[in-house]
């Protein structure tokens, strides 16, 4: 078995912290900032399993182009939902999601 | 080749609209225009041709991608481009100058994500695909501007990341267990190993939490009512539906050699029944008319979801329901937040005991929401009748009864709600309370999106021949 | 040749055990610009691991826009935030 | 009561898919070999650059368009002045712009340069662009990329605005999108790559300016 393996491995527990603390969590920026680390988990699960059993040289660049799309992406998102939260931010006097349904 | 305009067409349509903002309207509505003419031109050469694939690039599957046109495609186009132009027109009068600067271009984008979404046959350009809708349609929910609004974005936002991510996880399984990202190969290769189960877990978790199915559907009424009202329109009508087209294709191709639909077909069933009951008794007791119909939308969820069980217990008439409810819902649901949208302008509110004699005063509003109450409610005549006649067939032969009773009880409660909104059209208020004119095009579109979902009704067999093209669900039917 | 491999296995397992730390304290510590700072960190170590992976093109990708950018988009959105509090907490003073 | 509920369903999905990861068959399933295969008919030595701008050129295009539609999102958001006058007063940061700045835009043409056959390209350069434009903005140089004039936009568009001409191009020659004709594969990709550059370069740039230099509203 190769020691890549740990690398997937740790992909899936990053996933898993992200969304606990996306669960747990009440401000939106920890909220987004897990919603990254979970992004990186999947990510690193995606290249690290390429490399099984290949001799060096020839990795699958594949995965990676996608990872790079998947960066971009994840880039994107976070700006936006930056900008929102300072909109919030000003119209509601804190950046934590309030229970509008319980009204 | 015409299938790619109505990717690239939307773009430069979208680019130019920022690049000029002088002549947005004009570009905006050309575009639709053009691309309604290209949607006409595919389905001509689609009852010529049949189904064909385009490989982008001129690389074939495992390396490159594909784009795929079928029946079903072609409805869903042709479903996003009608939807498009008339939300269009409504958008041209509803929106004021400042917001309507970048409303355009993000509009456009998003419906030329929605196009790519409809064509595409491959797993990663799917998740691509469902970013660009996420993100433009999270940007138009906040263009309201209001605190529930920016909010109901930021849940939205969360929400549909976080299930882009479960999706991805899947596919990056996927990927990994059988080298592939294309809808076709993945199907021949895939096996019963237990990576090919973790994908089909995380890839639906995914999907459903996108398209609202009952226990995470918490997201939807709050982003749905506080949106503007031509946003809610196409969030209901057809963002919620573009997740379950990506699970309608991995159903009846990928997923179905792993023998998983056996455990689906009773969760979806369950979580549906629950999603009607649930959905339409919160919408009953709503103060508040867009909250209502955000409701009962997430009722006509639970309906889609029991059409896909029952089709995926193999009764092959339960396919032409899912996609007949997807079209009358798509085309009531969106009169409806018209409507919605209309009282909102013209009272300034939308509570609906405080609806001050509006079937004389708005008569064409009016109409078009009974109109599409008719349709919602599945009275005969309408789309959403034959939908549900179907829906009740299936169930029959399955004798389901839980299921057709569901159906039944769905059907009197969105009677009660929607009868409830049109009680109160014909009341006088206590208050006088001030009004504000409406232009004729927003009372217009409503009434034609509503005449639709009725004439729906009408043109069923001409339908289904067009969506019968490529056949698009044969694997199942090939399943004793 | 046994040594390397130990290495390379102790390399692997302490950048992925200090990944891990790192995102749960991202995730759980009190402060909100701790967070942030160590989700830069976490960024910063990621690119090292696309390193380790031989993933290079994503490696400098990451470096930038995961750690940089992302980090600078978050501490001038950490600014921000502080701005609005502080204002909001004058004008309940007077 | 929900922490404990939460805690046991992360878990399960952890153990779920880890099991799931563990029972992978040891050969990697990958398309590294097709790549590699046609890697000579792409018209760049570098795979992850051949992916990105040939066979998978099509999610690139829906990518940059996620990137723009996120910028276009953040403006309908803030409302941001003609001149942002926020700047950091630091004379350390103003004495590193001076001497990193070049340094970095130099670096993201070599990045450029250098994508068609090692590790680097257009993401690359185009974020080194907007981190040298970060550093330049923070040390208080005054220049202004502001959506306001018609030039920005063009800058901001221009990657989509190439791509499409290419995807035109391409169905005019071959009827198939995107298909590079394999001698002249280099020049389009060069293409391509540089236009992306320049875009992702001030996207990220005024992304980063319209969250940093958000006004309130002015009625």
């Amino acid at each position: 078995m190769s020691t890549l393996f740990v690398y997937a491995i740790v992909g899936i527990g990053l996933f898993s912290i992200g969304l606990y603390a996306l669960i747990m969590q009440k401000h939106l920026l920890r909220k987004l900032l897990a919603i990254n680390i979970m992004g990186s988990g999947v990510f690193l699960l995606f290249v690290s399993l390429s490399m099984r059993s290949v001799t060096g040289v020839l990795t699958d660049p594949v995965p990676s182009a996608m990872v790079i799309t998947g960066i971009v992406v994840a880039i994107s998102a976070t700006a936006l939902a930056l900008g929102l939260m300072i909109k919030i931010a000003r119209k509601s006097a804190k950046a934590e999601l309030c229970n509008l349904d319980q009204e | 080749m015409i299938e790619v305009f109505l990717i690239l067409l939307p773009f430069f349509g979208g680019i130019l609209s920022f690049i000029i903002p002088k002549f947005n309207k004009v570009i905006g509505l050309g575009t639709f225009v053009l691309t309604l003419f290209f949607v006409f031109g595919l389905g001509l050469q689609l009852l010529d041709k049949g189904s064909y694939y385009h490989f982008i690039g001129g690389w074939d599957a495992p390396l490159g991608i594909n784009l795929y046109v079928d029946g079903l495609s072609l409805v869903m186009l042709g479903l996003t481009s009608v939807m498009g132009l008339s939300l269009s027109i409504y958008a041209k009068k509803y929106f004021i100058c400042k917001q309507s600067l970048w409303f355009w271009t993000i509009w456009l984008f998003m419906i030329a994500g929605l196009n790519a979404l409809f064509l595409s046959q491959d797993i990663f350009n799917f998740y691509v695909t469902l970013e660009l809708i996420g993100l433009s349609s999270v940007a138009l929910t906040a263009l309201s501007d209001t605190k529930e609004a920016l909010t109901g974005a930021m849940r939205y936002l969360l929400i549909t990341l976080l299930g882009s991510l479960f999706y991805l996880l899947g596919v990056a399984l996927l990927y990994h267990g059988f080298g592939s990202v294309d809808i076709v190969i993945l199907s021949k290769k895939i096996e019963s190993i237990p990576v090919a189960w973790a994908a089909l877990g995380l890839m639906s978790i995914g999907l459903l939490l996108k398209s609202a199915l009952f226990p995470f559907h918490f997201w939807l009424p709050l982003a749905h009512s506080s949106a503007p009202a031509p946003i809610s329109a196409i969030l209901s009508a057809v963002i919620i539906k573009a997740s379950l087209y990506i699970q309608l294709r991995l159903w009846s191709s990928l997923f179905i050699p792993l023998g998983a639909d056996l455990y689906f077909e009773v969760l979806f069933a369950f979580f549906g029944s629950l999603a009607v009951i649930w959905g339409s008794i919160k919408a009953l007791v709503q103060t508040r008319l867009k909250m209502l119909i955000a409701y009962s939308t997430v009722a006509q969820v639970g309906y889609l979801f029991i059409a896909f069980s029952l089709a995926l217990g193999g009764i092959s008439i339960a396919w032409s329901a899912l996609v007949y409810l997807i079209l009358s819902h798509a085309l009531a649901k969106s009169a409806m937040f018209l409507v919605a949208g209309n009282l909102l302008h013209f009272h300034g509110h939308d509570r609906i005991i405080d609806l001050d004699r509006i079937a004389q005063r708005l008569p064409l509003s009016t109409t078009a929401f009974a109109l599409a109450g008719v349709s919602i409610i599945g009275l005969p005549l309408s789309g959403g009748f034959i939908g549900k006649w179907f829906l009740l067939e299936a169930s029959i032969t399955k004798s389901n009864w839980v299921i057709t009773c569901t159906i039944l009880l769905g059907g009197l409660l969105a009677t009660g709600y929607v009868f409830k909104v049109l009680g109160f059209t014909f009341t006088k208020t206590a208050f006088s309370q001030e009004t504000k004119n409406i232009s004729l095009s927003m009372e217009l579109i409503p009434l034609s999106l509503a005449i639709m979902a009725i004439a729906l009704g009408f043109f069923a067999t001409p339908l289904f021949s067009l969506m019968e093209i490529g056949n698009p669900f044969f694997i199942i039917r090939v399943q004793p | 040749m046994e040594t390397l491999i130990i290495a390379e296995l102790l390399f692997d397992l302490l950048l992925s055990g200090s990944l891990l730390f790192l995102a749960y304290k991202t995730l759980t510590c009190k402060e909100l610009f701790q967070a942030i700072v160590f989700f830069i960190v976490f960024g910063l170590l990621l690119s090292v691991t696309w390193g380790r992976l031989g993933a290079y093109d994503v490696a400098m990708a990451e470096v930038v826009i995961g750690a940089g950018l992302t980090g600078a988009l978050l501490l001038s959105t950490f600014m921000q935030l502080n701005k609005i509090n502080n204002k909001l907490d004058e004008e309940k003073k007077q | 009561m929900t922490r404990f509920f939460v805690v046991i369903v992360v878990s399960l999905l952890f153990i779920g898919v880890s099991y799931a990861i563990l029972s992978l068959p040891q050969q990697a399933q990958g398309l590294s070999q097709a790549v590699y295969t046609e890697m000579g008919k792409s018209g760049v030595s570098n795979p992850v650059t051949a992916v990105l701008m040939n066979f998978r050129a099509y999610d690139t295009l829906l990518e940059m368009a996620v990137l723009f539609v996120a910028l276009i999102g953040v403006y309908s958001l803030s409302y941001i002045k003609k001149e942002a006058n926020l700047r950091l007063q630091s004379s350390v940061l103003q004495r590193l712009g001076g001497i990193l700045v070049p340094f970095l835009l130099l670096l993201s043409v070599y990045l450029l340069w250098v994508g068609a056959h090692a590790s680097g390209g257009a993401f690359q350069a185009g974020s080194m662009v907007s981190a040298s434009a970060i550093l330049m903005f923070l040390s208080g140089w005054k220049f202004s990329l502001f959506p306001q004039h018609t030039f920005v936009r063009l800058l901001l568009s221009l990657s989509l605005i190439v791509f499409l001409f290419i995807a035109i191009l391409t169905l005019y020659m071959s009827k198939e999108l995107l298909l590079l004709p394999v001698k002249e594969a280099s020049y389009f990709i060069f293409i391509l790559e540089a236009a992306a550059t320049v875009s992702i370069g001030i996207t990220l740039f005024n992304l980063f300016v319209a969250i940093f230099s958000q006004q309130k509203e002015k009625k």
